[in-house]
């Protein structure tokens, strides 16, 4: 080992390692499915078949879309309680170990409270409210 | 703490503020009245700070106020007055009180009145703490509050036919002083690393001890420069001839009468004592072109065709012979400085005083224009030029004459560790210099006052002097008469002190 | 692990308290502008500005509290290697609580130009077509959400005061990001407006690189000392545990390493970390999107850009260079004597030629920043002490007299044209009060009297060049001073040029003034109430330059 | 060596389950749904109740034409369906079924398996947008919109075991769980499942591929094959939230001989907690988007928040 | 496991992030380089978190932050960008100057300002004119009215 080693994280790496087996083992089964796919099934495009699909009417003007804005405000809070996750789960694992207590956990519900503020402007604002 | 020195500071200042305060305080009918008075009280302060002043020990530093004013900086609020100042607070409170007075019935063209005589109160107030200031940097703070005063004067009440004319001549003026200061103010740290004091008499005192050479030198050079753009000094006076002539008349007049002079006596009160080796070094620099531009300017006076352009110029040459002696660091010659600064002051001084006449008078100043026989149209305001034009030129008898002979003499005889060949050159073309001085203003005296009158009759009905330019005037008239009688009334008051200054 | 007793720190509530109490205030004020009714919606910007106050009430208590003049909170105590010294990552000291004052107060400058009434006198009826402005903030003009505004001002704020207290390189960064976020979103926050959305932009893409640069740097100078409090990093930095005395060689030797030549890495750090600070101080290479970004911003929020912000950015250098990387001063203060050189330089040239008001002010604020290098440049790794003290002074004085020219600005935007300096064509004649207040701080600005507090900024400056032996700085200085004169004045002799039109040599009557007084709206009264209080200071400051140059003295040198 | 085919086993076991779980979930819903509506479901595939039904129709779809229209973003399209299975794969992974017995054993269990969730609707989203269709671009949308809004009260059900626990160990998780647990996360249960439920699209919250309004949403334009492995990602999701469920909040293999049938237990529990999914499609109709707002942000949110609370102050009082 | 590979990683991460910053013009490509950078920072501070095995975990600390910090930024640059397009339909950096060409730019902003604030008179003077023309009665109900609608387009918006 050398100095520019890290102590004692083998079986950290091994441990992913297996979780990249499993996601070699899916990508083979999917790789699998459409090779199999690819063998048994008739290929023959026309026209009318490759078209976009509208309900069996001809499609009308662009598929992409603009779409609302109030998605991008959702995706926002969405990001916003999901990097709160990442205080959080740290935080669960400890806050009645020895050494913590009532102080940790206020002051864990302060940090939530701090978001559930924004929450709380969000709804005002009527960005909760689907129309 | 000294009452009477923060007064002769504070009542300007007060009579500023109360004038930009609104018509409320004082009404638009009164403020060149108001201006006058102001003018006056302070003029009667000095006065009386000179009745006052210890003609025994005219080396020290006296109505002394020594207040610490920002330990932070080592900063003391430092004033206080010894022989060297009295002349100059003196003629400062006089020329400034004669420009107030004579604002009270010209009134300049560019109107507004209470502005500009605010401003002219504020000008004063920097001017004269100048003077008075004995700590490095409330003298260079003191140095930079002329400016902005000054820029406004020139740029707004200057010459009414070329805006823009005026505003570059400004703009010119307030550049050159600035960067020359900014160096100066580098220079001044310099000194300050080296003594760890700002404080001019403490460093007046050691003469340079405990400042390495070569800082010295360098911080000669950086001050000198800041100086000699004030002063101004060939090749840096470019500035001057511009702003002299777009200048309004009281402009120029404490233009060429005080702020020079303010550069050559930061020469003497700075340059010179706190670092000596370094002046040294760098004088007989100084001496060489204080004496081209003697030359420069007798010669650019011969070609000039304008009247106020040309006795800009003439304040070139007059001001290299100030430096000049400066540079000979010796006694006489200091002296010599001091008083040709004075004599300067009021000769020049008068001298725009009546160019601003005339010019109002005509509406030109072109000198082909005006074309000649002044003595003619208007005997009595001719009479004044060429009084003025005989005192410039030196004449014995008058107090142009002393100034220069002094500052001659000096480089006939320069300080020990200077070269004296060096400076016997320099003398020979100095005085060169001075004739071609008196060649010219004889010759502006010739094509001006005699001849016959080649200006129709319409501007004959111009009055000759009026009561307020007499009033206004016969103090320079007088005082130049008694100074070129009696150059002891200065000298036995700056001698001690520039002894001090020089030897110390 | 499991002989700590306790984790849990007791906070010293009061050494923390000023950028929480505004903090907190930030969060009321968007709470109560989200509930309160319509009519009540006007309480915003006072409620703001009793944060600010308590913020600075809090400071002056927390200040009179304190007996060693260092108050730590948050600290980690000694431990193992000698290196390892006790540490706190939020430390209150004079130059905290200076920063603290500066930024608190200029903030509350920003509300008052942003209160009260602005220019639409009432708010037109919700009809068809007609587009409804809603009531005008202050100076800030309509289509500005007060609520939102306040908010994004007081969080920025609080971050900014919060910098000024790190003393680790998380708490920095996180402060410096606190400070920066919502100004992006004041930039572009009126609605509709295009200018500012591609100010907001530009600003935010660069910062935001230059923050991702910074924490590269930062995640390097972490791998190379193992410690994110800045005083263990000058310590593991410099061998035997005396900081600022060794450089890059110590490393080597370093007690905190396993050894390896790691000189080199430590070195690209620090320089990445600078980098990241020179955006947000916006130094020479870094300074393209501020001319762009003030424009592009309501006046009052690029007021704000160019004192708080900047203040906070300059902080973070003072503390990063100073406190961490002290070691390494033989490697940045060249570098950054050359950008301070380069920075004013180029922001005063530029500056000369430009016509529109705000962005002249931008690229003065550049050449402005430029200044405020100078003393870093010129110190010899001792930046706590003369470095310190001449850095905050000038800043001091930078923020009354350039918060005082944008109130100028955006109060006179905001009460007709005032966007390029023609529109300042006589001003002094219409409203010679705000025309003498715009002078005084462009004078004060150029470092000339009666801008005597400006004259001494510069004076310190050039004593701390002089002093740290970088002469050739000094002078580069004076010269761009003299530059900077050249606009400054042109601006301040617009003011008091008569009116287009009138005859540009006849004697102007002296009753127009009172006349084309009258004609002209005196603008919204907080603003007004705010040029006046940063004159008074001002003057104050004029007088007695002390109180802006000791600031720091004392405890510097203790 | 041993190591080696250790954890070659482990991943075959994975996919084995992987494989197997999502088939007889699928099966269990024909069925159950069948019976509930009474009707009989599938019998012939297979013979005995048809149970070959599913891998009668994978072999169907295995057989089908491969169509791309012309105007989709051909990549994207065609990488959708994998993105969309490979998340609950790689998830399965790390849901332990009996002491050891689980795939990848980390000590950030459950804030892996949340993670890797989330990717989940990326499969969604890619679909609805390269398909180039008004329907899967509203679809992928919804889908996106809905997970947004219920990921919140999920992440902090899971939070809560994961701080009545004091691990984020899946392993850890139910060697702490005790049975009193029922009632005290009883609230995080039911937000934790409603908001899992949510976030796969199930009904009553299949908004995003209401059939009968935008035509399958993303999957419109699928057909064969690909659609085939859509199928199964929602089929191998509702394994991974009952596995899930399961694990966190119903004690896992913890029962009555634990240590020999503890695997069972878990299996139980799983196909339990799969037969309420099932109930509910049958039981609810589907939510407008309205409702299903409200729902998440002014029922789920509070009540997890709540949850979050009451585990809080339990826990410190208790330790 | 030697430090060395994920310092590579993240070095590798961090320049094609800078390219993608210094290369791209799209404003958004140009996020999700800074985004590619940040995650380089985040790579660092672990691995030398883990290698220096800091007991204050410094470095996973900051790591937290960082992730904030990025989801922060994203959020906020993707509202910016979102207002760019909304008002000039392009979201390309380079395109974006209006503000840029100095001279022209500032004749045009004072003259836009300008119309602007004509604009405001007059509807200042059709509110007048309009509020006077409805019902003395209405007067103060009127205005409240007014500012109820705008705060809900506000909301709405």
């Amino acid at each position: 080992m050398s100095a520019l080693a890290m102590a004692g994280n083998a079986s950290y790496y091994a441990t992913y390692t297996t979780v990249l087996l499993v996601v070699l083992a899916g990508v083979a089964f999917a790789a699998a499915a459409f090779g199999a796919n690819r063998l048994l099934r008739p290929h023959r495009p026309t026209r009318e078949k490759l078209l976009t699909y509208e309900s069996g009417v001809d499609p009308v003007g662009e598929g992409w879309a603009q779409t609302h804005v109030r998605y991008y405000v959702y995706a926002y809070l969405y990001v916003v309680f999901a990097v709160d996750a990442i205080f959080l789960f740290p935080w669960a694992t400890v806050f009645a170990a020895p050494g913590f207590g009532w102080a940790t956990l206020t002051e864990m519900f302060v940090f939530i409270g701090f978001i559930a503020v924004g929450l709380l402007y969000a709804w005002r604002k009527g960005v909760l409210t689907w129309t | 703490m000294n009452v009477v020195l923060q007064l002769l500071l504070a009542v300007p200042l007060l009579g500023a503020l109360i004038l930009t305060a609104g018509r409320r305080l004082v009404p638009d009918r009164v403020t060149a009245t108001f201006g006058a008075v102001v003018g006056a009280v302070t003029l009667l302060l000095a006065v009386w700070l000179a009745a006052a002043f210890d003609y025994g020990a005219a080396h020290e530093v006296q109505f002394q106020t020594n207040v610490s004013w920002i330990p932070a900086v080592d900063v003391r609020w430092h004033l206080g007055m010894d022989g060297v100042s009295l002349p100059m607070v003196l003629l400062t409170a006089l020329l400034a009180f004669l420009c107030l007075l004579y604002t009270t019935r010209v009134a300049p063209e560019g109107g507004r009145v209470r502005a500009l005589v605010a401003l002219v109160l504020v000008l004063e107030v920097g001017m004269l703490g100048t003077f008075v200031a004995f700590d490095l940097i409330v003298f260079f703070l003191f140095f930079e509050v002329v400016l902005v005063p000054m820029w406004f004067v020139i740029a707004v009440w200057g010459d009414p036919h070329d805006a823009a004319g005026r505003r570059r001549a400004a703009t010119t003026f307030i550049l050159y002083t600035l960067l020359g200061s900014a160096i100066m103010l580098l220079g001044f740290l310099l000194v300050y690393t080296g003594a760890h004091t700002f404080d001019l008499t403490e460093l007046a005192t050691r003469g340079g001890k405990g400042i390495a050479r070569g800082i010295q030198v360098l911080a000669a050079v950086a001050i000198g420069l800041g100086l000699a753009v004030k002063s101004p000094m060939w090749p840096l006076h470019s500035w001057l001839p511009d702003a002299h002539a777009k200048a309004p008349t009281v402009g120029s007049v404490l233009l060429a009468g005080v702020l020079l002079k303010m550069g050559t006596y930061g020469f003497v009160r700075v340059w010179l004592p706190v670092v000596p080796d370094g002046a040294r070094a760098v004088a007989p620099y100084l001496a060489g072109l204080a004496t081209v531009g003697i030359l420069y300017g007798a010669l650019a006076c011969l070609r000039q065709g304008e009247l106020k352009r040309l006795i800009a110029y003439s304040s070139v040459g007059h001001m290299g012979f100030v430096l000049l002696g400066i540079a000979t660091l010796t006694a006489a010659g200091v002296n010599g400085a001091l008083f040709a600064g004075v004599a300067h002051g009021l000769i020049t001084g008068l001298l725009f005083f009546v160019a601003g006449a005339i010019k109002d008078r005509h509406g030109t100043g072109d000198l082909a224009r005006l074309g000649g026989g002044m003595y003619a149209r208007m005997p009595r305001l001719a009479g004044v030029f060429v009084f003025g034009a005989v005192a410039s030129l030196g004449l014995p008898g008058l107090a142009g004459f002393w100034g220069e002979m002094l500052a001659l003499f000096g480089a006939w005889n320069p300080a020990a560790s200077l070269a004296r060949t060096t400076y016997l050159v320099l003398m020979v073309l100095a005085g060169l210099g001075a004739v071609l001085t008196a060649a010219y203003f004889l010759v502006l005296v010739r094509r001006m006052c005699q001849g016959t009158d080649t200006i129709g009759p319409s501007l004959l009905s111009v009055r000759d002097v009026t009561a307020v330019e007499v009033v206004a005037w016969a103090p320079l008239v007088a005082l130049t008469v008694v100074l070129g009688l009696y150059p002891g009334a200065v000298l036995t008051v700056t001698d001690p002190a520039v002894r001090f200054l020089v030897g110390g | 692990m499991s002989a700590v007793a306790s984790f849990v720190q007791p906070v010293p509530w009061l050494v923390v308290s000023p950028p929480l109490a505004v903090a907190v205030t930030a969060l009321l004020v968007l709470v109560v502008d989200a509930f309160a009714p319509a009519r009540r919606r006007g309480v915003a910007p006072w409620l703001a500005l009793a944060g600010l106050v308590a913020g600075i009430a809090l400071l002056v208590v927390s200040m009179a509290g304190s007996s060693s003049w260092t108050e730590g909170a948050f600290c980690a105590p000694g431990a193992g290697a000698p290196w390892q010294v006790a540490a706190c990552s939020y430390v209150a000291d004079p130059l905290t609580w200076t920063f603290q004052f500066i930024v608190a107060g200029g903030a509350a400058v920003v509300v008052l130009l942003s209160a009260g009434r602005g220019w639409e006198r009432r708010p037109p009826p919700d009809r068809p077509g007609v587009r409804s402005y809603g009531e005008g903030a202050g100076t800030l003009g309509a289509g500005v959400p007060t609520g939102e505004y306040h908010f994004l001002l007081l969080a920025s704020a609080a971050g900014a005061m919060t910098l000024a207290a790190a003393r680790d390189l998380i708490t920095l960064v996180v402060a410096l990001e606190v400070v920066s976020l919502p100004v992006f979103a004041l930039v572009g926050l009126r609605r509709g407006d295009r200018r500012g959305a591609e100010g907001a932009l530009k600003f935010f893409l660069v910062s935001v690189v230059s923050v991702a640069v910074m924490l590269f740097g930062v995640s390097l100078v972490y791998g190379v000392t193992g410690t994110m409090y800045l005083d263990r990093i000058a310590r593991a930095l410099s061998p035997a545990g005396h900081p600022g005395v060794v450089g890059p060689a110590a490393i080597a030797a370093s007690p905190a390493l396993p050894g390896g030549d790691l000189a080199a890495v430590a070195g690209l750090g620090v320089m990445l970390t600078l980098v990241g600070l020179a955006f947000k101080v916006a130094a020479m290479p870094f300074h393209f999107w501020v001319p762009d970004t003030y424009v592009g911003a309501p006046v009052p929020v690029a007021a704000y850009l160019s004192v708080v912000s900047k203040a906070a950015g300059f902080v973070g250098i003072l503390l990063v260079v100073g406190w961490a990387f002290p070691g390494y001063v033989g490697m940045w203060a060249p570098i950054v004597g050359v950008l301070a050189a380069a920075t004013m330089t180029l922001g005063n040239l530029v500056a000369l030629r430009q016509r529109n008001a705000v962005r002249l002010l931008a690229w003065s604020s550049i050449a402005q920043a430029g200044y405020l290098l100078v003393p870093l440049a010129a110190s010899n790794g001792d930046v706590r002490g003369t470095t310190l003290s001449a850095t905050v002074a000038y800043l001091l004085v930078y923020a009354v007299a350039n918060l005082g020219a944008f109130a100028v600005v955006s109060l006179t935007v905001s009460t007709g044209p005032g966007r390029l300096l023609g529109d300042y064509r006589g001003l002094f004649w219409r409203r010679p009060a705000r025309a003498l207040a715009l002078g005084f701080f462009l004078l004060a600005l150029a470092g000339l009297p009666p801008g005597v507090l400006g004259l001494f900024g510069k004076f310190v400056l050039f004593r701390a060049a002089i002093d740290g032996g970088a002469g050739w700085l000094a002078v580069v200085m004076a010269v761009n001073v003299v530059i900077a004169l050249a606009y400054y004045l042109y601006w301040t002799a617009l003011l008091f040029r008569s009116r287009e039109g009138a005859t540009e040599a006849g004697p102007a009557p002296d009753s127009a003034p009172a006349a084309a007084g009258a004609e002209v709206w005196a603008g919204p009264w907080p603003a007004r109430v705010a040029i006046g209080i940063l004159v008074v200071i001002a003057v104050l400051l004029s007088v007695f330059p002390e109180i802006a140059l000791g600031f720091l003295a004392y405890p510097a040198r203790a | 060596m041993s190591e080696v085919l250790e954890v070659l086993l482990r991943v075959v076991g994975v996919f084995a389950a992987f494989l197997v779980l999502p088939l007889l979930v699928g099966q269990t819903e024909h069925k159950v749904m069948a019976h509930m509506q009474g009707r009989l479901g599938p019998m012939y595939a297979g013979g005995f109740h048809g149970w070959a039904q599913l891998v009668a129709d994978g072999v169907k779809f295995a057989q089908k034409e491969d169509v791309v229209p012309a105007r989709a973003d051909r990549t994207v399209f065609k990488l959708a369906p994998v993105l969309a299975l490979l998340p609950y794969l790689v998830a399965l992974a790390a849901i332990p079924l009996a002491p050891g017995v689980v795939g990848v054993e980390l000590e950030t269990g459950l804030f892996y398996v949340l993670a890797v969730m989330g990717i989940g609707v990326l499969g969604a989203l890619m679909a609805g947008w390269a398909s180039a269709n008004k329907y899967s671009l509203i679809g992928a949308f919804r889908s996106a919109g809905q997970l947004l809004a219920y990921e919140l009260p999920f992440v902090l059900a899971a939070a809560s075991v994961a701080m009545a626990a004091g691990t984020l160990s899946l392993s850890g998780i139910v060697q702490a769980w005790e049975p009193w647990w029922l009632l005290w996360q009883l609230p995080g249960l039911f937000v934790f499942f409603v908001a899992g439920l949510a976030e796969l699209a199930r009904p009553p919250f299949d908004m995003p591929v209401a059939d009968a309004e935008i035509i399958f949403g993303p999957y419109t334009e699928y057909t064969g094959i690909r659609f085939a492995l859509f199928l199964l990602a929602e089929y191998a999701g509702i394994v991974v939230l009952a596995a899930l469920t399961t694990v966190l909040f119903l004690g896992g293999w913890e029962g009555p001989f634990a240590a020999e049938l503890g695997w069972l237990w878990t299996l139980v529990k799983v196909f339990l907690v799969a037969f309420v999914v099932i109930w509910v499609r049958v039981a609810y109709p589907r939510l407008r988007a309205d409702q299903l707002q409200r729902l998440g942000w002014q029922l789920l949110v509070p009540l997890a928040l709540f949850q979050l609370a009451l585990t809080g102050v339990v826990k410190v009082a208790i330790s | 496991m030697p430090l060395l590979f994920p310092l590579v990683v993240a070095a590798l991460l961090f320049a094609i992030g800078v390219y993608a910053v210094l290369v791209r013009r799209n404003a958004i490509l140009v996020l999700m380089g800074v985004e590619l950078m940040l995650n380089a920072v985040n790579l660092n501070l672990v691995a030398f978190d883990a290698w220096h095995a800091d007991a204050l975990h410094g470095g996973q600390i900051l790591t937290l932050f960082v992730i904030t910090i990025a989801a922060a930024e994203i959020g906020l640059g993707l509202a910016i960008v979102l207002l760019v397009f909304r008002t000039r339909r392009q979201v390309d950096v380079d395109a974006v100057r209006e503000l840029a060409d100095r001279d022209q730019a500032d004749e045009r902003i004072a003259e836009a300002e300008r119309a602007e604030a004509a604009e405001r008179d007059e509807l200042a003077e059709r509110a007048e004119a309009g509020l006077a023309q409805t019902a003395d009665a209405e007067r103060g109900e009127g205005a409240e009215a007014a500012e109820q609608r705008t705060a809900t387009a506000e909301a709405g918006r």
